[in-house]
């Protein structure tokens, strides 16, 4: 199979999906970090060129437009940048696209698509370092799409375009260049699927994004001791797999959970507590999470990598439950 | 200005004031709780912005909604509903007053947070300017708008943008039509007008006598025709006189239900707000227009207002007579195709 | 002790510490709902005149600018009046005020209190009943004070004032006009210390705000059936009493947590998961939680009162885990 | 202007033209990662600002803040450590490029979010009004924030409360000057000018050659005697000609180290980049000037450039000798007396 990168996989998947429907728009900052060159984003800035709309630095107004316009059955895919930066258009989002289908009684959908690229970059700092997914999970209304890898991301993505649902799509600064094997052709990944990265007995390490290649690397050093670790990818969070995280405690019984998110209120926190109420006696040992340290992100590299979760911690929170 | 349509702008000024005045009694008997706003005293904004627009074209109102839903034309019975949060409202009685919507008469949203609603305007005019469906979208929002910073990048995108918007701000601040002189002319905005912001932008703006059914349509009408035609946004400010029963967040019927024989027997006004019935009160003062200007007799503008209390007094029913929604349901509809 | 309302005894807080600290200033919309009438409101009226300032409707500015002079040692207390208006300065909280005490490496402190009203308030509707405390608690750097009578109303608002932390002070719409007894004279209630509301010995309930009221009416009706639940009211979400909440489970061996936020990443996630990692083995049953349901809040009040935690249901949960 | 004025409004955009150029060395050689902003180009305006303000006054600046701290004072070791992170940088390295700072000077936080310093510091304005310190804020942002809702809410705020601020937009975009004449000057605003919205919201305001010193002293000068005096903001608009090498994320050294002899031998002047060696780099602007008003002779210059260089030459050896911060500290500084 062709090996392509994660941000290569999402500027196809946005092409592909503006080639099918004429109604699928672009707010162009820049598509994910994939510069020209790219054959995609080539033929988005040539085809579809009537269909992207260069921002300005307005958040709020651009998340809010392309709300009012996906109620008209126009599907916006606005790349936000960094995370942080959705927090200038918090109560559009979850205010009014999260909640017009509702208050509408279901006559009303707003299918639009906000990409954000979370998370730990390397110097990213106090205030470019943002993992929004929790947060956002609190807010009724939001599907969340969270990827690890290239081919999920592309797939992902053209559900998030399809769905009729307002779509948080939440990449990481370190996963865009990675690459991956990819099919070729269109294809989706339905939300609410997880997958199940590595196989193992002893433990589950429940991760999205980056956290499923931390924990990927971790099990290596597991395995190791004989430790065998299996790898819960959530790949959406909105709708969640609970069947696939229970069955996966029903095997090993130990349970981690790797997160970028501070402690407090995070994806780790909601797993956790998940597990708590519907499969308490499936645990041998109390669940461990693994978050980022509760602090800011500093900009120090070496700090953050120390804050941040990552293979040496998720190794051994695993070790400690397992121990 | 042709018989049929001002007849008609008149009929839906009146539906809207006899509907408020039903909203206000039954908030009076405690049969919705929560604070609400009432649109006495713009109706002639309303009714005359509706009267241009088509089925393609999109409206989205604020937290003072009432009167602009019943001016485009939605059933006062399932509006009446939903002020009381009841299963046959337009909302299925999950919005309540803060949130009628019609999608169905192109309302598909009605933000309550100030300021909510114009970018989601702006929106409406993009995806009609990506479908080429020929239509506009229309943002009634008050002066309080423009307090909020997302109002003006909202302003900014649909001129960088070109979207086919027009912003209809309805400036209510008490004393809005003196002030407009040069003053403050809203509660917050220390200097100049807001219509100062649009136009540092470059939008093509108007100021208009909102309480002048016949200057807003003429304005509105021509405006919605060149906003069709190039794409680009427009903004009005309608100006109206504060209706003195308008508080902050309970209003009060300090002008009492409104008694139609003013606009052609004014023996019996007088009082503390005298101004209000002789030149103020927009519905009263368009029924003079219509009577001096031989469009319409005393007779016939008492039985338009016959027929507005009315169908009020049936919606009324209606709205008494509809169920609370079930709960059963209620977890429905968070999230499209999923249950 | 004389009785007073939980509104008042806010304006009473508010009213001692302008009086004590002439840097203490407030923006003024409605203090928390108090009327004229007030003795303090009208006290901070004519004294204080030169410290109040009228808001316009731009909450991201003034927290900014609430923040910028807290840099320079001015407490302002901005009453931003119902929770879901905080969304429009989420960024500016989150990371401004959040971040300039860690990114200063703690040279500088950011003391501001924003006071909210979260919560079902009986007809809000959807964009009117935000409780925004879970997404606030994922944020480092912010100090959360929860009350649910007026006595640790007006303890909490004093401490709130004077911390050189930021501080969101969370109300309750319908805790407004409750009465309850409030020592005279100036008194503070630090944060991190969990007061215990009702003592028992069966079920441990956890909450705050209004939900603390809730599970003592739940209370009442399990005691009539010999169950006796001992109910935590956190009081301050940030610092955390987790000490209370695990010595109360030892105690009894069974946990509910009662919160208005939707489910996941909730406050009742938070705590079920700190009990689940350092708590497990001294739970007899898997713990519950009472959330709001995970749907926007209708405006129809019946289905505002189900869809919310609430007596009968905390009741239920606490049955569930004794039986 | 006083030779001495001048003279350290020169020392100090020097200092600052050598500290950027050992800042993309740093960067070149990977020394500190991501992206970063220099202030090449816009040295006049930070300089000529900083002259009139004393210690009661507050300053907030942006992603691009180097230069703002080096005009005001700071210790470029301290400044060149936080760069890299360093335990002995302005934030013990928690900051980094983007977030500069130096409490002690009276600049408390540096927000990297486009529009997020702005109000911080017309709330400095505010604690100056409460504590009547005399002080005023000192807003130095980008033209980008015009984009940004926040502070338009903010500029209406400042007048309405009657605070003491000024706001220095340093208009950068590409031709600025040129479009200035009336075109669109800023990249996202279609029309009008920045300016248009301030005076829109009645503050007074001004527009300056941002690479003019003696224009944008004297105005500064004047503006911040009236600011303290009436407590009324300010805004100024300084329009520079944006340096060749400011490239959205990452600067590129187009214009070379500069060689500051070319401001009194243009020899070696030419090439693609003439006209910024010529008429546009600020810094070899006021060179040129301070020679032809007699203020400094072409030694003169050399010796302060010379100065400049070896003080960064010191900054760049302290900052790479001093340490990573111990990961044991990292968790400290959350909460305010609170471990
Ligand atoms: C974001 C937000 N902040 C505050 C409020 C509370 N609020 C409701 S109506 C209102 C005044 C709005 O004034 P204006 O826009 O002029 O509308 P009017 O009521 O005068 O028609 C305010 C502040 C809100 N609904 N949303
Ligand atoms: C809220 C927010 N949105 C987007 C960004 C990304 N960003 C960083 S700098 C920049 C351009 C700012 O332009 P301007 O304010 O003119 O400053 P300049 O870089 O030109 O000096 C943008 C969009 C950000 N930092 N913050
Ligand atoms: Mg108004
Ligand atoms: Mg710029």
């Amino acid at each position: 199979m062709r090996t392509i990168s994660h941000a290569e996989a999402l500027a196809e998947a946005v092409c592909e999906c503006m080639a099918e429907d004429p109604k699928v728009t672009l707010v162009w900052g820049s598509l994910m970090g994939v510069g020209g060159g790219n054959e995609h984003v080539n033929r988005i800035k040539s085809e579809f060129a009537d269909r992207i709309f260069h921002p300005p630095i307005s958040e709020a107004a651009i998340c809010a437009i392309a709300t009012g316009a996906a109620m008209d059955g126009v599907r916006t895919v606005f790349p936000i940048g960094t995370a942080s930066f959705m927090f200038r258009a918090w109560d559009q989002i979850v205010h009014e696209a999260g909640a017009a289908h509702y208050m509408s009684n279901g006559r009303v959908t707003a299918p639009v698509v906000f990409h954000v690229v979370h998370g730990l970059r390397g110097g990213g700092s106090v205030q470019h370092s943002q993992s929004p997914q929790s947060m956002l999970w609190n807010a009724p209304g939001i599907e969340i799409a969270i990827p690890s890898c290239p081919a999920d991301a592309k797939g992902l993505m053209r559900t998030a375009i399809k769905s009729d649902n307002p779509t948080v799509f939440i990449d990481h600064q370190k996963l865009n260049r990675r690459t991956g094997e990819v099919p070729e052709g269109p294809y989706d990944i339905p939300f609410g699927v997880a997958d199940i990265k590595r196989e193992g007995r002893d433990v589950t390490i429940v991760a999205a994004s980056l956290q499923v290649v931390q924990a990927l690397e971790a099990a290596e050093a597991l395995a190791a001791d004989g430790i065998e670790a299996e790898i819960v990818d959530l790949r959406s969070l909105v709708p969640l797999d609970e069947e696939a995280i229970l069955k996966s405690v029903e095997k090993t019984g130990r349970l981690v959970v790797a997160d970028e998110c501070p402690p407090r209120c995070s994806v780790a926190s909601e797993v956790i507590s998940v597990v708590a109420e519907k499969g308490m006696d499936l645990l041998k040992a109390p669940p461990k999470r693994v978050n980022r340290m509760p602090v800011h992100v500093p900009s120090n590299t070496d700090l953050e990598d120390f804050v941040g979760p990552g293979p040496a911690r998720i190794e051994a929170a695993a070790r400690a439950v397992c121990g | 200005m042709a018989d049929a349509r001002s007849l008609g702008i008149f009929e839906r000024m009146i539906l809207i004031r006899r509907f408020e005045e039903a909203v206000y009694d039954f908030h009076q008997q405690k049969l919705f709780s929560g604070h609400y706003h009432l649109y006495i005293g713009q109706e002639a904004t309303g009714a005359a912005v509706m009267a241009s627009l088509g089925t393609e074209d999109r409206i989205f109102s604020t937290h003072r909604n009432h009167g602009h839903l019943i001016a485009r034309g939605a059933d006062p019975k399932a509006a009446l509903a939903e002020i009381l949060s009841r299963a046959d409202g337009t909302n299925g009685g999950r919005g309540g007053t803060f949130h009628l919507s019609a999608p169905d008469l192109g309302m598909p949203h009605t933000s309550a947070l100030v300021g909510g609603a114009v970018p989601l305007a702006a929106g409406a005019g993009f995806a009609a300017k990506i479908a080429k469906s020929g239509g506009i979208g229309v943002s009634m929002f008050g002066d309080g708008c423009f307090e909020e910073g997302v109002v003006y990048e909202t302003l900014n995108l649909s001129r960088l943008w070109k979207l086919p918007v027009i912003f209809v701000c309805e400036n209510n601040t008490p004393g809005a039509v003196l002030k407009s002189a040069g003053g403050n002319n809203t509660s917050n905005l220390p200097e100049g007008r807001v219509i100062a912001t649009p136009r540092a932008l470059g939008i093509e703006s108007h100021e208009v006598d909102g309480g002048d059914v016949e200057a807003v349509d003429a304005l509105f009408t021509d405006c919605a025709e060149r906003c069709r035609r190039t794409g680009e946004p427009i903004f009005i400010e309608a100006l109206s006189e504060r209706w003195p029963g308008n508080f902050y967040s309970y209003p009060d019927m300090v002008t009492g239900t409104t008694d139609m024989s003013m606009a052609w027997n004014d023996a019996g006004i007088g009082g503390e707000h005298e101004a209000w019935y002789r030149e103020q009160d927009p519905v009263l003062r368009f029924a003079r227009t219509l009577i001096a200007g031989g469009h319409a007799t005393a007779d016939d503008i008492a039985a338009i207002d016959a027929k507005a209390t009315r169908v009020i007094a049936e919606a009324r029913d209606f709205a008494l007579k509809s169920p609370t929604p079930g709960t059963q349901t209620v977890q429905a509809h968070v999230l499209a195709g999923r249950v």
